[in-house]
């Protein structure tokens, strides 16, 4: 049809739509880039070279942050999911709950406070009580704050999912933990699992809390990433962002596609 | 075995000393980097820093110790003692040598860019009253700590002032001088003095020395009012998790063939003995490791200096 | 009515919060009954069902199955399946897996599980379908595969919420044949919730009209439509007339009333206990219209004129009142009375029916 | 199933006490504690913190009204507002053309918008810290067009940094809020003789004030917290209320300070989603 | 007929893509005509409406208005109102507001768009509603101001796409009569859109049924009804029995034609040209059963009984096939032929249409 009587289409949107993608991926695009230049200072072009990636690859101290900050962030993932798990399974399914809306709160309360105040908070805590283990103090906080990144896509899956679908299986003679086992879970789960990679993702990244807790040893990547930023940047850094940008967009892809199938299915 | 945590000046220590070092005791080694004393202090203070050995400067030393933070790991008894320049031991900031063994010493001064700023550099009017040429092309660290050092030595101004009126006048300057800094950060000063970005910048002597030998145009300047002096040991954090492997460490890294790595390396002074032949900094290639001018050392503030140190530097950032 | 007692339901109220949905409903279904629970939306038909299932626990009151009492079991043992309203087939399921659950949870093994299921994906003749999922059927075939898979553990009773409802027109309509022909086949009680009236009045043994979370009528559907106890059963069910009425005399299940157009009538009346006012009920397909009129005769003009295809709906004004009156369209060049015409128009005593105002 | 009403939520209520609540608890006692001259805390009671936040003693011992910090908490609420504010007028038309396209390429677009959400948050804003750079792309195209000074350490860059980070949490709402929007509504206007402009002012904007509202307190309460764009966009010298509460538990060393302006802004926020909560609940009333 | 063309439709086709949603359709609706647009989902309904709003562009054809050819003009620009299928009144606005609304955008001045308002309110009795949002009516009550705001701007023409069909049934069947009634009153042209044959022929003045993107047959309900001119219509108006017949000679509208059991009847027929085979339809209510069999007799068995209240509809197994009868339940206890039983059945020949195969 020709655009002229079409009255949901808007002269200009469209205009502006290209330009926000291009302003979208242009930073990223630059980081790619000049991760391939050969000179020490990364804006200045000076040929192509693929040695900060082979500088990368070497950098135990990198990989010594990338395993710390994986080891945080499947603990974290873990303990976050189950635990948004079973509070959306409580928070859906019983509509006459006291103090639903309350507990509906608590579970999001880290995304309503600024995350400097978490882990001031946190810091301050695990200070005065000397919990001193690094790696737990990081698999505790981040738990916490992961925690409404995994309940939300979980609690709309579980909300979209009518309750028919459990009581047809009680129906069926399913005692209410094979119900769920047999029939909630499965149906759910592109919901837990975009749940599991929201809060992956959201540990991988952090930075605030990490950098207000993190101890000798216990170097997590972005704080990895900011003290090579506070050090002085080589392309090294592009090219360890790049590969980050790599690894982050096939997670996501993933991540995307199962989701987009199971809704397809569902 | 076992893991060694180092939380030291950024980019400091030797990345082929810690390789070796790993290679001969099998411990693992996690170098984290600060960019100012403070920091180091803060992360102590709050208590289980995971750190196994840190590397504040003199004074900062001195506070740790009497707030308690430290090991005491019988320096004076420690293989590495026995390497230190005699004019380092048993300095005021730990009398009895219980606490610490020197890494490093040096200078806090300013260094320009020589392709954007042309003029004079021998004096802290340079950088504290900027002329045309350097206006909002200035930057400063991101702490007090020598800063305001610096400010008290152009103002002629004695280091730990508990005088109310004399700190105002630091906090004049540097407030005066606030409209041409472009950035009070302490990080990246490399990139930032080296492409140009600023034309003058707070900085120390070695990190000055190595960016110039990496072929960017700069230079460290000798203020005729004199520069901040500064000494950086090895300490070991109370509560460590691996001190043995710690004080192993400090030997290691104390070793003459070492020292001179790292000398080499670090490009700031060294208080323990190295291999003169094979040093690679002399007066005539590193000026900047041989000041003409008066140096003075940071000094541990009383609690009172230090509220006014403070009180400068807050009331500057706010 | 020498059959057993299925179901008994027992003075069974339910509240939620301050709402009365049901409000002590009391009765019996046999075995073998195609029962229908008919009554507009909200009225608490599915409340009802939902407790028959263990879904939901009466206020007060019992239900029993069989003889036994239910209400404090799990519904997952409860010997009673449900058909629900959107089927609530599993999805991640192909349909063999759908009808084989309830068997594998009721510890069926596998050889008399797999026996059972073609016997049910036979039956509801969708054999070749049986390794696709639900979202790959069409609305008729998720229907039929409820179905089975809710016969298939041998229920005693099958509970259906608005199970049509989903279908179109035509689909619904050929659906109907299916279900009750599937009930007779199997022999099982049917509870059947609906709130289309056509729906009703086609498959039920009996019906049990819900009105206001009480039972308003219990009949055979032609009790239900012929004889309505109460004005909401009469106007609930078809379409009809109501006229103002005096009763004279009441003696027993009929009355002699006198219309306010001056007719005496003696017919069937319900819950009048002696003189007084009454509303007479009479459907417009039992009003004949000149050739057809006979009875008690009446003159009006015509009003309104709808011609539907296969009747005609007059609107004929009389002394008595605005009547509606439908008259079959038996020719092909059918009779027809043009807006202004003068109709006579009649009845027979026991076409109308009194009930009390 | 009944106990597990009850069990199913102890784990949530359990971490979120532990981590949050008593957390926050002490973080009220700290603001009201001494601070000590290197650092650290004394427990006592005292105001003194947040009396530093209105007042400062100035150089001869008077305690004076210092609108300083004042200042930061303006600056901090202003770009936070700035940020909301570009992030909605960015958000509309994009969601919009998203939002009216086919299916598969609705997926596709809404999978674009996402992405780069899913890049470490610090790898964003350093590509911003190379770009505005001096040598950077913008950085020399501003210098080329005689631009005065760097791009960079200003509050324009943190802007767009911080536009950057939080777009993606306003265009998924108001898409879902456009998505929502029954088409026939538009054809509504245009049928009742409302030009696009029209249907687009009078009833599109007001049916997608839902979706920008939820959007608006996903970028605004973030972006008050912020603290990697000030410290790395605007060179330090730019203080936001982050940046204050991070630099008092770091170099400043003034841990009851630190937790008197981290509850500022905590209540800051709470205030926020107080005034969302009443907006919710008066329309729902309405309605 | 002497009226003037409000809407001329001239070979319109219209494509998505490969597909052919309507293909070469002509047709003319008159000022002050209730015309309805009857069809299967699918059958392209709306897509016709949506071009006459202008919502869509015709692939070929030109569309006028009043005699103006307005293929080009852009929906707020022609002087046709819509009513949609979910009403689409604005959500956020007031009923004032929502009928208001184009008003304004015509530019009426403020006093005369609050009389205008106000008597829209009162002309669907609306009137104490006028501060509520949508949200707060009932679906009758939202259909009703969805037409105060259609009618507001005075409209030669209104479009009604399915505007009953989210009600439920009584209130479907009572907002017939209102909608016809207001047609009446302002004698403005409606466009009406429906798949339900029993709204269409209540209402219409004509009917349009397309059926697969092309018209089958525009005419009058009882045109439609009796006399349609193929399978399609008569198969998708009501319900009938198909019966094998083979054309004898043609006459004109009438055809002399032989049926498969025997007997030789003249009727109607409908796009024949000679000899050959052919299609005899019957509809269930022109048959009569026992007392009321008359015409061509027919003997057979009952098979299946379903009692609907008003009428029961018969199964009957006859040696012409299956027939399906329906019977008027005139009086109360109305005779009702059991199944097995063997019963006459009657039809007269001009109640059977000849229609080709
Ligand atoms: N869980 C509940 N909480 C509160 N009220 C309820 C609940 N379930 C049902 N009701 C109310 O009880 C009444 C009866 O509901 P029910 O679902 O049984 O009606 P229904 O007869 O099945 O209606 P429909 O034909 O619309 O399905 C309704 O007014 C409904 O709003
Ligand atoms: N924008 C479109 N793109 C592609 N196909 C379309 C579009 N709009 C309609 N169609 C197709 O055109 C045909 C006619 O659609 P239309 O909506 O006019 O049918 P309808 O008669 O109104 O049916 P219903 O009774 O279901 O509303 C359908 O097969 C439909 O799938
Ligand atoms: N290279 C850092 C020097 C530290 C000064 N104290
Ligand atoms: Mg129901
Ligand atoms: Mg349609």
């Amino acid at each position: 049809m020709s655009t002229q009587h079409d009255v949901r289409h808007y002269p200009g949107a469209g205009l502006v739509t290209w330009a926000f993608f291009l302003w979208l991926y242009a930073p990223i695009a630059v980081v790619i880039w000049f991760s391939f230049n050969e000179n020490r200072l990364v804006s200045v072009w000076s040929g192509f070279s693929t040695k900060w990636y082979a500088a990368a690859l070497e950098n135990d101290a990198l990989l010594g942050a990338l395993r710390t900050s994986l080891t945080v962030a499947v603990t974290a993932t873990v303990v976050a999911t189950l635990v948004a798990l079973s509070a959306a399974m409580v928070l859906t399914r019983h509509a006459d709950l006291k103090f639903r809306r309350l507990s509906e709160t608590v579970v999001n309360l880290p995304l309503l406070l600024p995350e400097i105040v978490i882990a001031v908070a946190s810091l301050i805590l695990f200070s005065q009580i000397g919990f001193t283990n690094g790696l737990a103090r990081l698999i505790v906080a981040h738990s916490a704050f992961c925690t409404p990144f995994a309940f939300l896509p979980i609690r709309a899956r579980l909300a979209g999912m009518s309750a028919d679908y459990e009581e047809a299986a009680q129906d069926l003679y399913a005692a209410p933990f094979t119900a769920f086992r047999r029939v909630t879970f499965p149906l759910i789960l592109p919901g837990v699992f975009a749940g599991a990679m929201l809060a992956f993702v959201i540990s991988m990244d952090d930075f605030i809390t990490s950098n207000m807790l993190n101890t000798g040893g216990t170097t997590t990547l972005p704080v990895y990433i900011f003290s090579l930023i506070k050090k002085g940047t080589t392309p090294e850094l592009n090219a360890i962002s790049t590969l980050l940008i790599l690894a982050s967009l096939i997670i996501a892809t993933l991540a995307l596609a199962i989701s987009a199938r199971a809704m397809r299915r569902g | 075995g076992g893991t060694l945590n180092l939380y030291t000046w950024s980019d400091s220590i030797s990345p082929d000393l810690i390789k070796k070092f790993e290679e001969k005791t099998g411990i693992t080694v996690n170098v984290d980097g600060f960019n100012s004393n403070e920091d180091a202090l803060t992360k102590l203070q709050a208590g289980s820093s995971g750190y196994d050995v840190v590397t504040p400067s003199q004074h900062f030393v001195k506070i740790m110790i009497e707030q308690g933070l430290l090991e005491d790991i019988d320096a004076k008894d420690m293989p590495a003692f026995a390497q230190v320049d005699d004019k380092w031991k048993n300095q005021w900031w730990d009398p009895t040598s219980e606490y610490s063994i020197p890494l490093a010493y040096g200078t806090a001064g300013f260094t320009v860019n020589r392709d954007l700023y042309k003029g004079p550099v021998d004096s802290w009017s340079v950088f504290f009253t900027p002329g045309a040429e350097l206006k909002g092309k200035i930057a400063d660290l991101a702490a007090p700590d020598e800063v305001v050092g610096a400010a008290e030595l152009f103002l002629g101004v004695p280091f730990c002032s508990e005088d109310k009126a004399e700190m105002k006048k630091v906090y004049d300057l540097l407030k005066a001088q606030k409209p041409d800094v472009a950035a009070y950060s302490s990080d990246n000063i490399e990139n930032r003095i080296g492409s140009g970005e600023v034309a003058a910048h707070f900085w120390w002597d070695g990190n000055s020395l190595k960016t110039r030998r990496d072929g960017a145009n700069i230079e460290y300047a000798m203020p005729k009012e004199g520069l901040v002096g500064w000494l950086d040991s090895f300490v070991v954090p109370k509560g460590a998790a691996n001190v043995e492997a710690a004080k192993a460490f400090i030997d290691f890294m104390s070793e003459e063939e070492n020292a001179t790595v790292q000398y080499n390396y670090y490009a700031h002074s060294s208080p323990v003995k190295i291999d003169l032949a094979k040093a690679d900094y002399t007066p005539e290639n590193a000026p900047e490791l041989f000041p003409t001018v008066p140096v003075t050392f940071s000094q541990a503030c009383s609690p009172a200096a230090q509220d006014l140190v403070t009180k400068v530097w807050t009331d500057l950032l706010k | 009515m020498t059959r057993g007692k299925a179901v008994e339901v027992f003075n069974v109220t339910k509240r939620f919060g301050d709402y009365l949905a049901l409000d002590q409903v009391s009765f019996t279904i046999h075995e073998n009954e195609f029962f229908t629970l008919l009554g507009p939306s909200g009225c608490g038909k599915t409340t009802l069902l939902r407790m028959i299932a263990g879904f939901e626990t009466p206020s007060e009151g019992a239900i029993s199955l069989f003889g036994t009492e239910i209400a404090t079991l799990p519904p997952h043992k409860r010997h009673v399946n449900t058909v629900f309203q959107s089927y609530a087939l599993f999805p991640h399921m192909t349909l063999e897996q759908n009808i084989a659950f309830g068997l594998e949870n009721l510890g069926w093994d596998k050889a008399r599980r797999q026996a059972r299921v073609a016997e049910m994906l036979e039956m509801v003749h969708m054999t070749p379908f049986a390794r696709r999922r639900p979202a790959q059927l069409s609305g008729g075939q998720r229907q039929r595969i409820a179905l089975a898979r809710a016969l298939a553990p041998e229920p005693k009773v099958l509970l259906l919420d608005e199970p049509l409802s989903a279908l179109d027109l035509k689909l619904r309509q050929a659906m109907r044949d299916e279900l009750r022909e599937l009930q007779r086949m199997t022999g099982i009680t049917f509870i059947f919730v609906t709130h289309d009236q056509d729906e009703a009045l086609d498959m039920s043994d009996r019906i049990c009209v819900l009105g206001k979370g009480q039972i308003q009528q219990i009949g055979t559907p032609s009790e239900i439509y012929e004889e309505p106890e109460n004005r909401f059963v009469a106007d609930f069910i078809g379409e009809t007339n109501f006229l103002e009425a005096e009763v004279i005399a009441v003696e027993g299940a009929t009355a002699r009333v006198r219309t306010a157009f001056g007719f005496e009538i003696t017919t069937f009346q319900k819950g009048l206990t002696g003189p007084g006012r009454a509303t007479l009920s009479l459907r417009p397909e039992k009003i004949g219209m000149e050739d057809q009129a006979a009875g008690n005769l009446l003159t009006g003009t015509v009003s309104a004129k709808n011609y539907m295809g296969g009747y005609t709906h007059y609107t004929v004004d009389t002394p008595a009142g605005v009547l509606r009156v439908s008259r079959r369209n038996a020719v092909s060049q059918a009779q027809s009375y043009e807006i202004g015409r003068e109709v006579r128009l009649g009845f027979r005593d026991d076409s109308a029916r009194v009930l009390a105002q | 199933m009944r106990g597990f009403r009850f069990w199913g939520l102890v784990p949530a209520w359990g971490l979120m006490v532990a981590t949050l609540m008593v957390p926050l608890v002490i973080v009220a006692l700290v603001s009201v504690a001494e601070r000590g001259a290197y650092g650290g805390f004394a427990w006592a009671f005292t105001l003194e913190p947040y009396k530093e936040i209105l007042f400062s003693e100035d150089w001869d011992g008077n305690l004076v009204f210092d609108p300083k910090y004042l200042a930061i908490i303006g600056r901090t609420l202003a770009l936070a507002a700035a940020t909301t504010a570009i992030c909605m007028a960015l958000a509309l038309p994009v969601a919009y053309v998203i939002a009216t396209r086919t299916p598969r390429m609705k997926a596709a677009l809404i999978y674009l918008v996402t992405l780069p959400f899913w890049v470490s948050m610090i790898v964003r804003v350093y590509a911003w810290l190379i770009i505005l750079g001096n040598d950077g792309v913008v950085g020399r195209a501003w210098a080329a067009l005689g631009g005065e000074g760097t791009l960079l350490f200003t509050s324009g860059a943190m802007l767009v940094g911080m536009v950057y980070s939080y777009i993606p949490l306003m265009v998924l709402p108001v898409f879902a809020a456009i998505e929502k929007l029954d088409p026939a509504l538009l054809e509504a206007g245009a049928d009742l003789y409302a030009s696009r402009w029209t249907t687009a002012r009078r009833v599109i904007l007001p049916l997608t004030w839902p979706g920008l509202a939820a959007g608006a307190i996903l970028v605004f309460v973030p972006a008050l917290g912020t603290v990697l764009e000030p410290m790395l966009l605007g060179g330090g010298k730019q203080m936001m209320m982050g940046t204050l509460i991070q630099s008092q538990f770091g170099g400043a060393r003034n841990w009851p300070f630190g937790a008197a302006v981290a509850l500022v802004l905590m209540a800051m926020v709470v205030l926020v989603l107080i005034a969302n909560a009443r907006r919710a609940m008066r329309k729902e009333a309405r309605a």
